[in-house]
């Protein structure tokens, strides 16, 4: 292996490794803030370095959709419903029921190590040590994975907007000013 | 980097977000777990995608991320009305269902 | 063939949709007017069908009327075909007939009642699915008949709801009931799987051929045959409440009484005893099944009458004595002597439908109360009855010339004659037969007891109650006069053929094509068991008689009544008297009081069905402090769940079996038996405990050589490299 | 790629019923009342109905369509007939519903048609894309439905609960997806994984994430332990919507397990042995059906019964599923039978529930059900009925259809310990059904009660009744249409 190729490899471990780190910790902080405010804070830096491994994958359409998308659009949402709910609480895990949530956390990690485990397991396998990008022309690009979109999965494409569609309305139904709700039992 | 690294980072990020889902008590935050998981997902497709050298990942990919961002809007409209019935915004709170 | 066979079951159940869905707009008069020609149009076209064909019926297997299919798909197909034959043809008309005295029955008995439609529509769904179950030509429809009758009964012993113990006594029978429906429907599946079909002619055949499918081994080496007919037993145990699901019976005498005598005691209990000898075919390629049913049969006869000699209400003392009769009728069916079975189960319906509404009559007059303890002398003011209930009391006894004198014979000599348990089994056909001359004595006693304190002596009740005492209306008595009829003369049906060869065993020989072989009884035991059971009849009530005639809170009159030329002897008939107290009545009373409430109250209610509902009850509970309210246990829980799974399948398999061979001091380790298709396990054998293994590798066996005899510790680890999991498995080995 | 015409006929119901739910926002925005919308998505299920029939007569292709993202075959077909009869059972019932509760929303009969559209597109699916955006529609809409009685707090909660468990299962459904992905070398139809399974089989990875797809679904069908949303969505949903959930979802979910056991995961190497999914789903239903069953004999609250009998019911339609994968003949559609007459059968009985409730006096507890023969004895008549049915008690449906379900499962030897345990459980659930029957026949009223009048209810009461006696007294029809199924390209 020549230095050049080395280097670039270097490069690629260190970005890797910063990228990931954010992803991480990102994640961690955002379930350990205290504060929604700044949980959001950290979520946006977890999928920006998400956005990021995106990119060292090729994947540069998505890339750019997940800062979007996420840190953009989503994350707007999530500030505005922190901002409308939002009460500052002291005690950020329930004591009640603990134990059980605790079980499960293990039982979540479990299932983790196991999955990990046969990944390192089988690192030597073609499909998990496989690190070039792929050989194939605009991979990951806006055309491509367009292209790809309107042909074999127009359906989809078809389907999902109906989904968004009634994400749409039936947020509207559930927040709009009561209207025809003439009793006003709700305390 | 080999794919490999990339599915554990993708199982450590989905880890983190099915802890904050069974033990954050603010329901947004768990909302945001919720997100992270599906993120996970996401990088492990492109990560097996480039593997492959197959884009079908990154189309499911694209829709996962369409999907996600649906999941928040209707889990936060919920969010909103649990609120406005029961004035908070803690799980721990929200057991009137039981038995 | 006939169409109109459809029209039997059919007439009943169009007349219970109309009343209940416009039963409430019709007067009293219509109602009923519309149920009872509802049935009794279904007895004429029953007799109708049957008298026209009847050479048909009694030589091939019958009339098939195919209303079409059922379902069919792939390789099940079920026609909804009603077959009549010679047995179902009788079945039928008995149902039929039986069904319309009790309708006429109770437009007296109800006369008062408010929900008068409601009552005559379950009477009559109750019919039609009773008929539905008698003409049923495959198991699927006879099902459907078979839980029908099962819901009416639940429907009419809940029908006075306005007491919570009758609703629980509803609930009671139909869970009852449900648990022999589960033996039913998985005797269903077996046979299904073995010969492929459900129509009984088709299955029957192929019992009589002994086809192999059905003599296979299945399961503990008994055959196919074995395991359908006891699961298919246990259905009939649950319908005609035998040990142990008899429980029902008796708390449904909360039912209004002409219920209790037409679901209680002719038609719904008989259904298993029915179904027995449908499928007789199938019972005698398993001799163990069939000792089985006439076991339990017997066990119930002898355990029922000894319960019915303690209990003091009208309805509970016909109750047990319907368990004990049914019992009686099993030991027919269990003994290959179906004929007689089925002309027991005849006989009864007449004497057994007689009694209870005696009871009803009686019950009627007494304002409602069936306590014995308050009743006597009755025969007076209740003329009709008293003859009526004197005929059946003396055919359920089985006094020479009544009808339950035949049918009784003939299951007892059967019992004594019967071959079809085999020379290794052949003790168990004359120890039926014994105990059945036992449970007879009983059935004796108690009947005459119920006679006496009933009917005999002064009556007890309160004046208000006495001057309210009057016969019934012309509706209740005509169809009693009707039934004492039968029950004095349907005894000529079986006539055992010693007493008359040309016209004895005419039910035997009618029934001969639908049934098959039945053991053949010489003359001279028929001689001797008519002999001994009428010895026994009159034993049984001479012996109540001494005790309860005229009641038995006068001693004194009763002597004077039994035995005028004992009057003098005051002391020694008082000493008699504490003599058989202490000897015979409180033992017997006693033992019917321990069998009544150790075994049917806390063995039974308590434990088996109380005890049971207690586990499941508690569970439910449990299972609700699962479901706190909190997602995000719900969502640990879900973690824990998938955890699991993965656990379970993670693990590399157990072997189903561990073999090791010690040789000298040699000992090989052999898992290869019963190993998994996973191929790609380890194995490692620590031999002597010492932590260290031994013999690692692919090889799912290994030797040890060991240095020394001795007791020693042997670990199998196997471990699933692919996911690098492990299980051990322990033994120990002695070297000799 | 073009779209060819024949794609979008064949698409058919599924457009009708989409395009008609679109229109009805609109129409809801501009007409004036609720009326129009209500009667133009009721005309629109029939109108959809009436493509689900053209489609039968005319399908023979059973080809994949839409480059291998759905098919439409008999078997997808009599599952849209149900879900489509599901949703107009379900308008018919909301309406008045609604009316009577005071929360009209238009958005609420599109969204029914919405989840009914994300049922048929997962009953359709041969592509888990195409699965997961169905799977995702259907829950959608279900946990708007579920709160939209916003007065309600037990709503907003029990859609909240659904939702993050939902979430949570989705979350495993995409990583399943993606391990799938990447095991099988890129495949993502059923077909292609099929193609492949037999390969990827011995690796681990792609066991594994067969089992989180298994997973994902599995809480769809409420099966335990994943079934913990179920009581309290079912508790918190306006009636109608949990009848809705309890039939048109779980149909759809079932109908979607079908298909990607049968096809994509039927490979023996994945179903049979040791980590096969049969023998898991095995355990699975033995706990689903204990657990559903128990848990309902304690319950005081009539929702909350019928939600766990609706577990208890996932239990044995699993049988049919296990059975399924042991390759037994007439598996499917026995599981079909069964699925229909389910659906009928918990139509008809939210319908009785959302039925007699008023708007001060929702009459949940069993007590509050108490002398309901004597002042409706047609209701209570068809109560009965339908509870007979759930319990399995010919000649209902609901008995013909596990006859058939466990006769299929006693074909194989294996199974014989799942149907007595099923058999069993059925005998258990009668004590809890029976209940309401005691309370509705053998009690005192409590207080004066008089149901609110529709007609719309009744006709479903009364269809839902007829066609459970039907499929009791002569199922041929609906048998041959569900074997009609079995003429599938899996």
């Amino acid at each position: 292996m020549n230095l050049a190729a080395h280097s670039a490899s270097m490069a690629e471990t260190i970005v890797f490794a910063i990228l990931s780190a954010g992803v991480l910790v990102g994640g961690l902080l955002t379930v350990t803030r205290r504060n929604p405010v700044s949980a959001v804070m950290c979520l946006v830096l977890t999928f920006a370095a998400l956005a990021g491994l995106f990119a060292t994958l090729s994947a540069h359409f998505l890339a750019v959709l997940q800062i979007l998308v996420y840190a953009g659009a989503v994350m707007v949402l999530f500030i505005f419903v922190v901002m409308m709910v939002n009460r500052e609480e002291s005690t950020p895990i329930a004591r009640q029921g603990l134990v059980t949530r605790a079980a499960g956390v293990l039982a979540a990690g479990y299932v983790f190590y196991r999955v990990a485990w046969l990944v390192s397991h089988e690192r030597t396998l073609p499909l998990l040590a496989a690190s070039a990008t792929p050989p194939v022309k605009d991979f990951g690009t806006v055309s491509a994975v367009g292209a790809l979109l309107f042909a074999d999965f127009l359906f989809p494409f078809e389907a999902i907007s109906l989904l968004l569609l009634l994400a749409v309305v039936g947020g509207v139904m559930l927040t709009r000013h009561v209207r025809e709700d003439h009793s006003s039992r709700v305390s | 980097m080999p794919t490999y690294a990339y599915i554990l980072v993708s199982l450590a990020l989905f880890f983190v977000g099915a802890a904050g889902v069974l033990l954050r008590r603010n329901v947004l935050i768990v909302l945001m777990s919720v997100e992270m998981q599906l993120a996970a997902g996401t990088l492990a497709l492109l990560s097996f995608s480039r593997a492959l050298g197959d884009q079908k990942g990154h189309v499911f990919a694209f829709f996962v991320m369409a999907l996600a961002a649906a999941e928040a809007a209707v889990g936060l409209a919920i969010v909103v009305s649990v609120f406005r019935t029961r004035r908070t915004a803690s799980l721990d709170e929200v057991n009137g269902l039981k038995g | 063939m006939p169409s109109e066979l459809r029209m039997i079951p059919l007439l009943p159940l169009l007349s219970a949709a109309y009343l209940i869905l416009f039963g409430r707009r019709h007067s009293r008069e219509s109602v009923h007017r519309i149920a009872c020609l509802a049935v009794g149009a279904a007895f004429l076209v029953s007799a109708d069908v049957f008298f026209f064909w009847f050479p048909i019926l009694y030589q091939s297997n019958g009339l098939t009327d195919l209303v079409g299919t059922w379902l069919a798909s792939g390789d099940l197909q079920v026609d909804l075909a009603l077959r009549m034959d010679a047995l179902s043809g009788l079945m039928c008309l008995m149902v039929t007939f039986v069904g319309t005295l009790i309708h006429i029955y109770s437009t007296g008995y109800l006369a008062h009642e408010q929900d008068y439609a409601r009552f005559f529509a379950y009477l009559n769904l109750f019919c039609g699915a009773m008929l539905l179950l008698v003409l049923g030509d495959s198991l699927p429809v006879m099902f459907v008949g078979w839980e029908g009758v099962g819901l009416c009964s639940y429907l009419l012993i809940g029908f006075w709801y306005g007491e919570a113990a009758n609703a629980s006594a509803g609930k009671k029978a139909f869970i009852t009931n449900r648990v022999g429906d589960l033996g039913f429907l998985i005797g269903m599946f077996l046979l299904f799987r073995a010969v492929g079909t459900l129509d009984i002619p088709v299955l029957v055949d192929t019992a009589r051929a002994g086809s192999p499918s059905l003599t296979a081994a299945l399961w503990w080496g008994q055959p196919v045959a074995f395991w359908a007919a006891l699961f298919l037993f246990m259905g009939a145990v649950g319908k005609s409440a035998q040990i142990p699901l008899y429980v029902w019976l008796p708390d449904a005498m909360a039912g209004p009484t002409p219920v209790s005598a037409l679901i209680h005691a002719a038609t719904m209990v008989t259904a298993g005893v029915y179904m027995v000898a449908r499928l007789g075919a199938l019972y005698l390629l398993a001799p163990v099944a069939l000792a089985i049913v006439a076991g339990v049969g017997a066990l119930t006869a002898l355990f029922a009458a000894v319960i019915a000699l303690g209990q003091n209400d009208f309805k509970k003392v016909l109750a047990y004595s319907t368990i004990s009769q049914l019992g009686f009728m099993f030991v027919g069916v269990g003994t290959g002597n179906f004929a007689g079975g089925i002309f027991h189960l005849f006989t009864h319906a007449f004497f057994k439908a007689g009694l209870f509404l005696c009871a009803g009559s009686v019950m009627h007059a007494m304002a409602g109360s069936g306590d014995i303890t308050r009743m006597g002398g009755l025969a007076q003011k209740l003329p009709f009855t008293t003859w009526v209930f004197r005929v059946c009391w003396l055919a359920i006894c089985g006094v020479p010339i009544f009808s339950g004198f035949f049918s009784k014979d003939a299951i007892v000599a059967g019992a004594f004659a019967t071959e079809v348990f085999g020379p290794r089994l052949h003790w168990v056909g004359p120890t039926l037969g014994a105990g059945l001359l036992v449970a007879a004595l009983g059935t004796a006693f108690y009947m005459s007891r119920l006679y006496c304190l009933v009917f005999t002596g002064e009556c007890r009740a309160d004046l208000d109650t006495r001057a309210h005492l009057h016969e019934s209306p012309f509706a209740m008595v005509g169809p009693l006069l009707v039934l004492g009829l039968g029950a004095l003369l349907a005894g000529v049906m079986g006539l055992p053929p010693a007493l008359s060869r040309s016209h004895g065993d005419l039910i035997g020989r009618w029934l001969a094509t639908a049934l098959g072989r039945q053991p053949e009884v010489s003359r001279a035991l028929q001689w001797r068991v008519m002999a001994t059971s009428a010895l026994i009849a009159l034993a049984g009530i001479g012996l109540a008689w001494r005790f309860f005639g005229g009641g038995v809170r006068e001693p004194a009159r009763r002597f004077t009544a039994a035995w005028p030329h004992f009057t003098a002897a005051v002391r020694g008939k008082f000493f008699i008297d504490e003599i058989y107290d202490w000897l015979v009545v409180r033992p017997l009373r006693g033992l019917s009081r321990v069998f009544f409430l150790v075994v049917d109250r806390i063995l039974i209610d308590k434990l088996l069905v109380g005890g049971w509902t207690v586990l499941v009850d508690t569970a439910g509970r449990l299972l609700r402090l699962v479901q706190v309210g909190d997602v995000q246990r719900y969502l640990a829980i879900f973690a824990i769940g998938l955890a699991a799974l993965v656990y379970v399948m993670a693990r590399p398999v157990a072997p189903s079996e561990v073999k090791v061979r010690i040789e000298g001091r040699s000992a090989t380790v052999d898992l290869t038996e019963g190993k998994a298709a996973v191929d790609k396990l380890e194995y490692g054998f620590d031999f002597d405990g010492d932590g260290r293994e031994d013999r690692v590798g692919a090889a799912a066996n290994a030797n040890w050589l060991y240095p020394r005899p001795g007791h020693y510790q042997l670990r199998i680890r196997i471990k699933d490299p692919r996911w690098n999991t492990s299980r051990t498995i322990a033994r120990t080995i002695d070297i000799p | 790629m073009t779209i060819a015409a024949a794609q979008i006929v064949a698409l058919s119901p599924l457009l009708m019923i989409t395009g008609v739910g679109c229109l009805a926002l609109l129409l809801d925005t501009m007409a004036k009342g609720r009326a129009p919308a209500l009667w133009l998505a009721q005309l629109g299920c029939v109108a959809a109905l009436l493509a689900v029939a053209n489609q039968w007569m005319g399908s023979g292709s059973s080809q994949p369509i839409w480059s291998g993202m759905l098919i439409v075959d008999r078997m997808a077909l009599f599952l849209d007939g149900v879900l489509i009869i599901a949703a107009l059972a379900t308008l018919l019932v909301a309406a008045p519903f609604m009316r009577e509760h005071e929360f009209e929303h238009g958005e609420h009969y599109a969204l029914v048609l919405f989840a009914t559209a994300g049922g048929m597109t997962v009953v359709h699916a041969t592509h888990l894309l195409s699965l997961l955006i169905g799977i995702e529609t259907m829950s959608l809409a279900a946990y708007l439905l579920v709160a939209s009685w916003r007065r309600q707090p037990a709503g907003a909660e029990g859609a909240l609960k659904y939702l993050l468990l939902g979430a949570f299962a989705a979350g495993f459904l995409v990583y399943g997806t993606a391990l799938v992905y990447g095991t099988t070398g890129g495949e993502m139809s059923y077909a292609g994984i099929a193609a492949r399974a037999a390969r990827a089989a011995d690796n681990p990875l792609f066991i594994m994430g067969a089992y989180f797809l298994l997973t994902g679904m599995l809480f769809k069908i409420a099966a335990v332990p994943f079934h913990m949303w179920a009581p309290d969505a079912y508790e918190g949903a306006p009636t109608p919507v949990t009848g809705l959930m309890a039939s048109g979802i779980k149909v759809a979910a079932v109908g979607g397990l079908v298909r990607l056991l049968g096809s994509a995961f039927a490979n023996p190497g994945l179903a049979l042995g040791h980590a096969g999914w049969v023998r898991v789903l095995g355990g699975i239903a033995f706990a689903t059906m204990t657990w559903g069953n128990l848990a309902a004999l304690r319950q005081e609250n009539v929702k909350r019964m019928l939600a766990y009998s609706s577990i208890a019911h996932a239990g044995y339609l699993m049988i049919g599923l296990v059975a399924l994968g042991q390759k037994v003949d007439g598996a499917q559609p026995a599981l079909l039978v069964y699925l229909a007459a389910y659906a009928a059968t918990t139509l008809g009985v939210f319908t009785v529930v959302a039925w007699v409730g008023r708007r001060d006096d929702e009459r949940l507890l069993i007590r509050d059900w108490a002398g309901m023969a004597r002042t409706r004895p047609a209701v209570a008549l068809a109560m009965t009925v339908l509870l007979l049915s759930l319990a399995g008690v010919p000649p209902t449906g609901g008995f013909f259809g596990k006859f058939y379900v466990f006769r299929a499962a006693m074909q194989s030897p294996d199974l014989a310990w799942l149907v007595v345990a099923a058999v069993l459980n059925s005998l258990v659930s009668v004590y809890y059904y029976l209940r309401i029957v005691v309370a509705m026949y053998f009690r005192d009223p409590v207080r004066p009660w008089q149901p609110f009048p529709s007609v719309g209810m009744a006709i479903v009461l009364f269809v839902t009744v007829v066609v459970v006696l039907a499929l009791g007294v002569v199922p041929r029809p609906v048998v041959e249409l569900a074997a009609g199924g079995l003429v599938t390209h899996w």
